[in-house]
């Protein structure tokens, strides 16, 4: 896409970009990107981490402003200068990342944004909801205070934030990471009904499928490049299988899809063996805003990898945090090896082989401002070779940070480059190469692929299948019930804290572990 | 010795109409006399003066007058280190010849005075003692104030109270406290406190007393009746020059270090501040009381201690 | 002794107490309102004490008490203009800044003190009280809370006003918002910048409100220094009282009468030094602390500066 | 983008060019100090020549006291010894993400009990030895006296700006009553400690009068740097301070590590006091505060809790205290003028490390 010739904007579009350009000190985020949006119309943009999309979506809502090009709204050029002017313009959007203030209640954030000295207009506001939750298919808790709630139902939330403004053209990043299925689905048909009543929607995703089902219009970004569009006639002749393999030749140049439904081997756990890790009775009390766990009993084998499903906010990080230590159990036993850890604290039970991969990169996986190398070694400050009494031996550390960036091919600048810079999915690479160093023997990963590209999901779903090979028990939480089929050998369905159900890992797994979702015996 | 320029040190600007511009006034008025230079340094605050000792001694000042109590530990120090003489407060016990002289004033005497007659005066029967804190100059003038008070009239009251520990420059308590000590019957305040002493002023001359009468002030160290509104009863105003005066001819005739500066009634170096607020008959019997006391028929004996100062105050508050 | 304490002593204690709150009780509800739009306002020593300089001084050549106050809040917010500018807008350290300002204004109102004052030290005429028929003929009560400058009042009711602001207006949410979650205010449509800069401002005018009404009323004169770390007080004070305004008054009130307290104890002759009564409140509170020491639940962005789009 | 694979290549380059970019950024962030305080200087004259002094002169003055002559900088020097372990001690709280704005309770307490142990001491045991027991004592109370922020930030969460500014005014009153009550040495009409006689205070170095507080000084806090940049334990810290919730889920104990942080950073704060008054000043004397943390703190941000930055901006204050006392005294300016000299220097450094960071960015970009 290096010819610039810049289209002038036809008349149907809404908003237009011409030879948009975005820097970031190192990198260009946006690199001379065309497109049209257009009325009746969802526009899909799809792209690897780190392609540039939300860039783009901060330019069009008024976050930033782009170095070069312009913007156009109604076919007339208009510097979009803050997030208020990109509203008074129309444009909603649904950031990728929370917007929503914890403290208040989902009411009060809806209200956000009126007249100073007016009372917030809530009875208003509640009629305006209940119109809008019951076509979406809904419900939202206005009194809740938002630190209660899940990221699904933080997420529902900012969508129907996103609606209640009547934009003309209505963003959406990455919104549907963390709803269910059904709420995908309904997602999809709300879309389908707005754009019908004229509405423009911007809709980024990761999943192909999704971006196939729903879009009108697919436009591939890569390294800040816009490398295809498959324009709406194109759309409608091809059929699913064809798009999706013409959207994955133009972001990863590959001709196909490098099936992940590859399927392992089941049976490879030997099961005579005695269990890595078993969990009896393990109770966590609930809090305020979150749920507690209630008499959780498990046992992973050695090269066995154990699912947990589940909606997301039913107990899996109380789950994941209370066998790592970080959350006190009030009942239960954690046995490691036979031996009972539940008393030792989070570096002890790291000491004895017991590792966890956050799904927190950035909140608690990594010292953003801390260079590549340390975060590495978060986990072993203090122990040889890297420390010797107490000293710091930079040589030995960088050597081996350099090793581990070759072996997990960390994408980094430099080995001193503040780990924060990096994509999300090279940060997901040092925690990777961090909980998998010597000693370990039962890994529990949460959420290892959330928010990661295709060619970072396959290739962290392929260390975990690694790990497992080599004799570790894995625990492996997700919210995506593919993966969990792709990669297990028995899925334990969790609801409200408690394990409900365990399934092997067979040929009706599948149904089996979605009737226990939703609240069905198996 | 020879004696070409002297140097005075104080921790505030020497314009708070008490301590610190009476001791650079008479420090200017010793030296103009002597024919010396006389060099002021002034808002020092209550830190660290040793630089500002040494260049001073180093720029060749012949005598360093350190005008403040927290100075006599740094002082005697640099005095030995450089070898030039200093003088010092509060140190009765540090005299060093040739290097070290101490000027312990106190105003006692012409508190007691004050004591006297503020008890003659007062219509209430109430009188008010109001400092910012309780260093042993100002507590041995309270000590006399009461004892004075005391002799005067054994009925009257003396309601005794503190700003805060270090309250010097708190002019809003200096006020609130002196408004309470009004308003518990006092109708004369004898006030000691270097700006917070404003604010007590200024409670004065906004606050009736209880007969709805004027409430009269009573100052000391030194002379507000430029900023006087008409409330200004008294001060017990210290004259300091005489003590410098004596210093410099000590320098001159090498006796430097060998005595204690002392000021009172005797030479007119304290002296109760004549105001019109005063009737004359009042001032002469007051005139009277201090013949007594320099031919030495009234005895007043300082006190140095906070807590021997408040004993003396509850007692006479019974 | 007992006929020292008589009615009209008392009342003049409380009515002390309430003369030396209001000073912090302005201070702390000013501060409140930085923090909880996410600015740490160390600064807010140096706008009390230029409040109270030019309180003094637009008070003394105006004479109105009221104009002095008019100028003492306007030179509040002039240094928390300077704060705003520096802090909120261009984002230096809040804490650099605010140090900065208050050693500045330190010695600048004691420079021009000394240049324009110092050897007249001129003192303001008593302030007019504002009495609240019926109320004021309560006996102690009435004197001691009824009859106070007309301004007392009015910080009085700011306590509501400020907690009916935090509670039922979009302003309220605006100002939470900055403090918790910057971006989703921006988003909304919310300048984070203005609203942060209108809360800084606001807590400078405040301050300012507060020394001035220290100078006018509670000294009735200025000198250097004469805020004693009043603001500083101020800050614990907003803390402390977690975004609750009457806390603020509670608090302020607190201070205010250990202040009398030490006053009362001496005039009744009981012999304990004032440094330790000075220690009352805090340990007072450092107690409370210790034994209900809870979350504390300042805002998430207390001070980061806010820029929008950063990452 | 990322540079592919090229990582283990750019990152050995990097050392190998980073003793010249060393070299480089020092020289350039000594010009983005040198350039501020002139700025700093002509702001300062404007107020200068308002009042009717002439600022060259009076700069004359100030870089003369405070810098040139012998006896100037003898001054300078050793009034830097208590600022630089305060300085140490800062760099400790806020490198671990602490507030520690108590600092002048923690350094009037230490003052007052090695000011009382010292005079004792040194009459039973050799010099050397009392020096070392009346550091010991000062830093073990002030860090006793830092307990309850740790605790109630260690345990219950609460924010320590509130608590150390309370204990800080607490710890003032306390240090009074001591003196007025338990240690006041009897032989004085005012309330102070018993005196340490010269002879028996920290040496001077060499023929100077500058104490050798002032090397202890300089050790401490780089020894202090060193650890928290070069050790595991200032690693700890510093994750602490970056991200608590990274320490929790890196199994770091942090209760442990943020009382031990409070313990040290109050410990060296006392121990500021202790050099100051063993070193130099021999005795407290009743309500003394001579509130250094105050220019103290921002100079530590300024210096960015670099310990060799640190002692930068410890050196320019002194200077500005020193020389500006005296060139006030000679201009005939009240003394508060170096209060503001001190506070334009501060703004615009700040403003200028602005500057640069904006600079830096727009260059990259
Ligand atoms: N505020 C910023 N400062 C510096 N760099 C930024 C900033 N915002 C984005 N970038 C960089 O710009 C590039 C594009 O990022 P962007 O967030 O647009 O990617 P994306 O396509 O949305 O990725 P993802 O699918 O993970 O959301 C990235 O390399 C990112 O690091
Ligand atoms: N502030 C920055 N300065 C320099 N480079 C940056 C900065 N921020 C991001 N980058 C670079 O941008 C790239 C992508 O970062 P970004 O955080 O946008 O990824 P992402 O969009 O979250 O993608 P993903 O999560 O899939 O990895 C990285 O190579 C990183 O080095
Ligand atoms: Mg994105
Ligand atoms: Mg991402």
């Amino acid at each position: 896409m290096s010819s610039r010739a810049s289209p002038s904007a036809e008349a149907r579009d809404i908003v237009a970009l011409e030879g948009v350009t975005k820097r970031f000190p190192g990198i260009v985020a946006n690199d001379a990107i065309d497109l049209s949006i257009r009325p009746g119309e969802v526009h899909v943009l799809l792209g690897e981490n780190g392609a540039g999309k939300s860039t783009l979506i901060g330019m069009l809502s008024g976050l930033q402003q782009p170095d070069e090009g312009r913007i156009l709204v109604d076919g007339r050029p208009v510097p979009i200068t803050s997030p208020r002017h990109a509203l008074a313009l129309g444009i909603g959007t649904v950031f990728q990342h929370m917007m929503l203030v914890p403290t208040l209640t989902v009411a009060e954030n809806l209200a956000l944004g009126g007249p100073w000295w007016q009372r917030p207009r809530t009875g208003e506001l509640e009629a305006h909801v209940a119109e809008i939750t019951r076509s979406l298919g809904i419900s939202v808790k206005l009194q809740a205070r938002v630190a209660e709630l899940s990221l699904g139902e933080q997420q529902q939330v900012e969508i129907l934030r996103a609606l209640l403004r009547n934009s003309r053209l209505l963003i959406l990043d990455e919104s549907t990471s963390m709803l269910t299925p059904k709420g995908i689905d309904e997602l999809g048909a709300l879309m389908r009904r707005l754009v019908e009543k004229g509405l423009a929607i911007v809709f980024i995703t990761h999943k192909l499928k999704e971006a196939v089902a729903f879009g009108d219009r697919i436009s591939v970004l890569k390294l800040g490049r816009k490398v295809g569009e498959i324009p709406p006639e194109r759309f409608r002749s091809l059929g699913e299988e064809e798009i999706i393999a013409e959207i994955v030749a133009l972001m990863f140049g590959r001709q196909n899809d490098e099936s992940d439904t590859k399927e392992r081997p089941v049976g490879a756990t030997r099961t005579g063996i005695a269990p890595s890790l078993q969990v009896t009775d393990l109770t966590v009390a609930a809090t305020d805003n979150e749920p507690g766990l209630s008499s959780i009993s498990f046992d992973i084998r050695p090269g066995e990898i154990l699912g947990i499903a589940g909606i997301d906010g039913n107990g899996q990080k109380q789950l994941a945090e209370a066998l790592a230590g970080q959350r006190v159990a009030a009942g239960g036993s954690i046995r490691l090896e036979g031996t009972d850890v539940a008393a030792l604290s989070v570096g002890e039970r790291r000491r004895r082989g017991l590792r966890y991969l956050t799904d927190d990169r950035l909140g608690e996986g990594t010292v953003g401002t801390f260079p590549v190398s340390i975060n590495f070694f978060l986990k072993q400050v203090g122990q040889a070779p890297l420390w010797r009494g107490g000293l710091e031996r930079r040589g030995e550390i960088d050597k081996r940070a350099a090793d581990l960036v070759r072996e997990y091919d960390v994408r980094t600048p430099s080995l001193r480059t503040p780990i924060a810079r990096l994509s999300g999915g090279n940060i997901q690479k040092v925690l990777l190469a961090r909980e998998l160093a010597e000693g370990a023997k039962v890994v529990i990963f949460n959420k290892p692929t959330y928010g990661l590209d295709l060619a970072n999901t396959l290739a962290s779903r392929q260390r975990i299948r690694d790990t497992a090979a080599r004799g570790l028990a894995v625990l492996l939480i997700s919210t995506d019930l593919e993966e969990l089929l792709s990669m297990c050998d028995r899925i334990a369905v969790i609801a409200d804290g408690a394990l409900v159900g365990t399934v092997d890992n067979v040929d009706d797994a599948r149904t089996k572990v979605g009737r226990l979702m939703i609240g069905l015996a198996a | 010795g020879e004696v070409k320029s002297i140097a005075i040190l104080t921790p505030e600007e020497g314009t708070d109409y008490g301590w610190n511009q009476q001791g650079i006034d008479a420090a200017k008025a010793a030296g103009e006399a002597a024919g010396v230079e006389v060099v002021v340094a002034q808002g020092l605050g209550y830190g660290d003066v040793r630089p500002t000792l040494r260049e001073l001694a180093s720029d060749g000042a012949s005598l360093l007058i350190a005008h403040a109590s927290g100075y006599n530990t740094a002082a005697p120090e640099i005095a030995k280190e450089m070898n030039v003489p200093v003088a010092i407060v509060d140190t009765p016990n540090g005299l060093e010849k040739g290097l070290v002289a101490d000027y312990t004033l106190s105003g006692h005497e012409g508190a007691y005075l004050a004591g006297r007659l503020a008890a003659k005066m007062s219509r209430s029967k109430t009188v008010g003692v109001v400092v910012s804190g309780e260093p042993p100059s100002w507590n041995s003038q309270s000590g006399a104030f009461a004892q004075g008070v005391k002799a005067e009239n054994p009925d009257v009251k003396i309601i005794y109270a503190v700003i805060g520990p270090a309250a010097y420059s708190d002019a809003a308590g200096g006020k609130r406290v002196t408004e309470s000590v009004i308003a518990s019957g006092a109708d004369i305040i004898f006030g000691q406190g270097n700006g917070s002493s404003f604010g007590m002023l200024q409670a004065v001359e906004t606050t009736k007393a209880a007969d709805g009468g004027k409430v009269y002030f009573i100052d000391v160290i030194g002379d507000k009746s430029p900023i006087d509104k008409g409330f200004l009863l008294s001060s017990v105003v210290w004259n300091i020059e005489p003590v410098y005066a004596a210093m410099i001819a000590d320098i001159k005739n090498d006796t430097f270090g060998t005595k204690h500066y002392a000021i009172g009634l005797k030479d007119n170096s304290v002296e109760l501040l004549k105001t019109p607020a005063i009737p004359d008959d009042v001032w002469s019997q007051i005139e009277a009381l201090r013949e007594d006391i320099v031919s030495g028929k009234i005895k007043v004996e300082p006190v140095y201690d906070a807590t021997a100062v408040r004993a003396l105050m509850t007692s006479v508050a019974q | 002794m007992n006929g020292l304490f008589s009615e009209v002593f008392l009342s003049a204690l409380l009515f002390g107490a309430v003369t030396a709150a209001v000073p912090l009780l302005l201070a702390g509800l000013g501060e409140q309102m930085s923090e909880k739009a996410g600015v740490l306002n160390i600064g807010i020593e140096g706008m009390m004490l230029a409040g109270a300089y030019l309180g003094f001084v637009g008070a003394f050549y105006s004479e109105s008490l009221w104009l002095g106050f008019l100028t003492g809040a306007a030179g509040g917010a002039a240094v928390a203009a300077l704060m705003a500018l520096l802090c909120v807008r261009l984002g230096l350290n809040q804490i650099v800044i605010g140090i900065a300002l208050t050693l500045g204004l330190e010695g600048l109102t004691a420079l021009l003190h000394h240049f324009q004052f110092s050897r007249s030290y001129p003192r303001l005429p008593a302030a007019d009280p504002t009495v609240i028929p019926l109320l004021a003929d309560i006996p102690v009560i009435g004197p001691a809370f009824f009859r106070h400058h007309l301004l007392v009042y009015l910080a009085v009711l700011l306590v509501v006003v400020m907690s009916y602001l935090y509670r039922r207006t979009q302003l309220g949410l605006n100002l939470q918002a900055a403090g918790d979650k910057p971006a989703a205010l921006d988003v909304a449509g919310i300048d984070v910048i203005r609203t942060r800069t209108i809360a800084v401002l606001t807590t400078g005018a405040l301050a300012g409100l507060g020394g001035a009404y220290l100078a006018n009323v509670g000294a009735g004169l200025f000198i250097p220094f004469i805020t004693n770390g009043a603001g500083f007080l101020g800050i614990v004070l907003a803390m402390l009282a977690r975004g609750r305004p009457v806390w603020v008054l509670f608090g302020a009130l607190l201070f205010g009468a250990c202040l009398s307290l030490t006053t009362a104890m001496q005039v009744a002759g009981i012999n304990i030094p004032t440094d330790v009564i000075q220690m009352l409140p805090f340990l007072a509170v450092m107690i409370m602390l210790v034994l209900f020491g809870r979350q504390a639940s300042l805002p998430a962005a207390l001070g980061i500066p806010y820029e929008r789009g950063a990452r | 983008m990322s540079i592919d694979g090229a990582s283990t290549a750019s990152a050995t380059a990097l050392d190998a060019t980073s003793a010249a970019a060393n070299r480089r950024d020092v020289l350039h962030r000594l010009l983005m100090t040198l350039g501020p305080i002139v700025v700093a200087l002509v702001i300062a004259g404007c107020i200068l020549l308002a009042v009717g002094v002439d600022p060259l002169a009076y700069y004359g003055y100030v870089l003369e006291r405070g810098l040139l002559s012998m006896l100037g900088i003898q001054q300078t020097l050793t009034r830097m010894a208590p600022l630089l372990f305060l300085a140490a001690g800062l760099i400790v709280a806020f490198r671990a993400g602490m507030w520690n704005l108590g600092g002048d309770g923690q350094f009037l307490l230490g003052a007052v009990t090695s000011a009382a142990s010292a005079p004792v001491l040194v009459e039973i045991m050799p010099v050397w030895l009392a020096w070392i027991c009346a550091f010991v004592i000062a830093t073990v109370v002030a860090a006793a006296w830092s307990l309850v922020p740790a605790l109630l930030r260690a345990y219950h969460g609460v924010n320590e700006i509130v608590t150390t500014l309370m204990m800080t005014f607490l710890g003032t009153s306390l240090a009074n009553v001591l003196v007025k009550l338990i240690f006041r040495d009897p032989g004085t009409t005012v309330p102070q400690t018993r005196t340490l006689p010269v002879e028996e205070r920290l040496p001077r170095l060499f023929d100077t009068t500058v104490t050798s507080g002032l090397l202890l000084g300089i050790a401490a806090i780089v020894i202090v740097h060193l650890v928290m940049t070069r050790t595991a334990f200032g690693l700890k810290l510093r994750i602490v301070g970056a991200n608590p919730r990274a320490a929790v889920h890196a199994g770091l104990s942090v209760p442990g590590l943020t009382i031990a942080v409070f313990a040290i950073s109050a410990g060296l704060v006392g121990l500021a006091g202790a050099v100051d008054v063993v070193g130099v000043q021999g005795n407290v004397r009743a309500d003394w505060n001579p509130a250094y943390g105050l220019a103290v703190i921002p100079a530590v941000f300024l210096a960015r809790m670099n310990g060799f930055a640190a002692i930068g901006f410890v050196f320019l204050l002194s200077v500005l205290s020193i020389g500006g006392e005296s060139a006030a005294r000679r201009m005939g300016v009240p003394n508060h003028f170096t209060l503001v000299l001190i506070a334009i220097v501060l703004i615009v450094l700040a403003i200028a490390e602005y500057v640069d960071h904006r600079y830096n960015q727009s260059r990259k970009a």
